[in-house]
């Protein structure tokens, strides 16, 4: 199996860059292309505490498992490929998301990577609720998922 | 029939998940109308004009059947990654 | 500093994609794109054991300092930027390069982590040897560097 | 005056540096020419023609002047990284 996609829930093992790397190296694969999503302190303004990640799992691995396809249908079938996102609380610094792909060449490794990321982020059913230095929270501004069929 | 609608985001407000009771051949729309009845709050009602319903394979649309025991999501908008 | 440049001599440390990410983390970064080059296992149908890279350090670091500048320059000073690469004898599945970004936005940090890699390819004082699984070994034709001034 | 040329990738084969004594106000051309004179093999005249000269700085143009006691090292065509 070339594909790995997993919502892990925060509490047990954390997101690991070094597992991710690891999972999509093979002796054919010159490259290896990471992303990391983190918590930072602010947005929009806003001095941020933590994000809340309430994630639909079943459905959220489903898309990730489809994205990773099609993925492998544009650059390679031999290209591996690892998705995993955060469910539940972090704080600053803590990982929301990791993604590789690895791949004989880098362009495919960094195209693939690429388009998890921005496939995930319109499709998954994630929602984000920022918890603030002030004491408030709110549910992060979205946009409306697309249904097919 | 019965079906159980998970919440999430900013539905959760609303608890981790509704246990309905819906006529036989419910479609999608017809439950997305029963929540939009029984919620009064002008926000959420907005709100879930904006959202999808899913199983656990997909996002569902309006004409849809539910099935009895189904285990539904409601999608508000997404914001994650 | 937010810049990280070095050449390292295999041998010592090897390179780690969790250093480099630790670099590039800062509480304002909500991104973190990686790349690594690694050796495999098959180059234009031979079947490879190993690479030595030979680099003139002094230079190839000048030279990547140079390019962080330049992405900076291009993508935001407050980049994050982080440069390693190997000098040595390496077999296949060993780390040659390693890069990261790390900045507020997703798009700034993948299109400095691409850039690095180009730039670095095309410019730095690297020489590559491969050695073939029959014995063999051969230099990597290459491409003439540019002269400036 | 003295020089120091280190080798790199193909040029290797001529041990990892050369010790030249070239004339004062000698040019990195002047120098190119001299290793040039020097290496009897074709493939690495060849190389050389499309090889660069530089300090631990910057890669120099044929119309640098060679200092005394300087460090130079010949830059094959690269392909690192």
């Amino acid at each position: 199996m070339n594909i790995h996609v997993e919502v892990r829930e925060i509490g047990g093992l954390t997101l690991d860059a070094a597992e991710a790397l690891s999972f999509v190296d093979a002796p054919g694969n010159g490259a290896g292309s990471l992303f990391i999503g983190v918590v930072r302190d602010l947005n929009q303004g806003r001095k941020v505490r933590g994000v809340s990640y309430d994630v639909f799992a079943p459905l959220a691995e489903q898309g990730f498992a489809e994205i990773c396809a099609e993925a492998q249908e544009k650059w390679g079938d031999n290209l591996r490929l690892f998705v995993a996102h955060a469910k539940g609380r972090l704080d600053v610094g803590g990982i929301s998301i990791v993604l590789a792909a690895g791949s004989p060449h880098r362009g495919e490794a960094f195209a693939a990577c690429r388009y998890l990321i921005e496939e995930i982020k319109t499709r998954s059913p994630i929602w984000k609720q920022e918890h603030y230095v002030d004491g408030d929270s709110e549910w992060v501004k979205g946009h409306a998922l697309c249904s097919h069929g | 029939m019965q079906v159980n609608v998970q919440m999430f985001g900013e539905f959760r407000v609303l608890g981790d998940c509704l246990e309905l009771t819906l006529p036989e051949n419910s479609t999608v729309l017809d439950l997305r109308e029963f929540i939009q009845n029984q919620v009064g709050e002008f926000e959420l009602t907005e709100l879930l004009k904006l959202s999808k319903f899913a199983d656990e394979k997909a996002v569902l649309t309006d004409t849809s059947l539910c099935k009895n025991n189904q285990i539904l999501a409601i999608l508000p908008p997404v914001s994650g990654g």
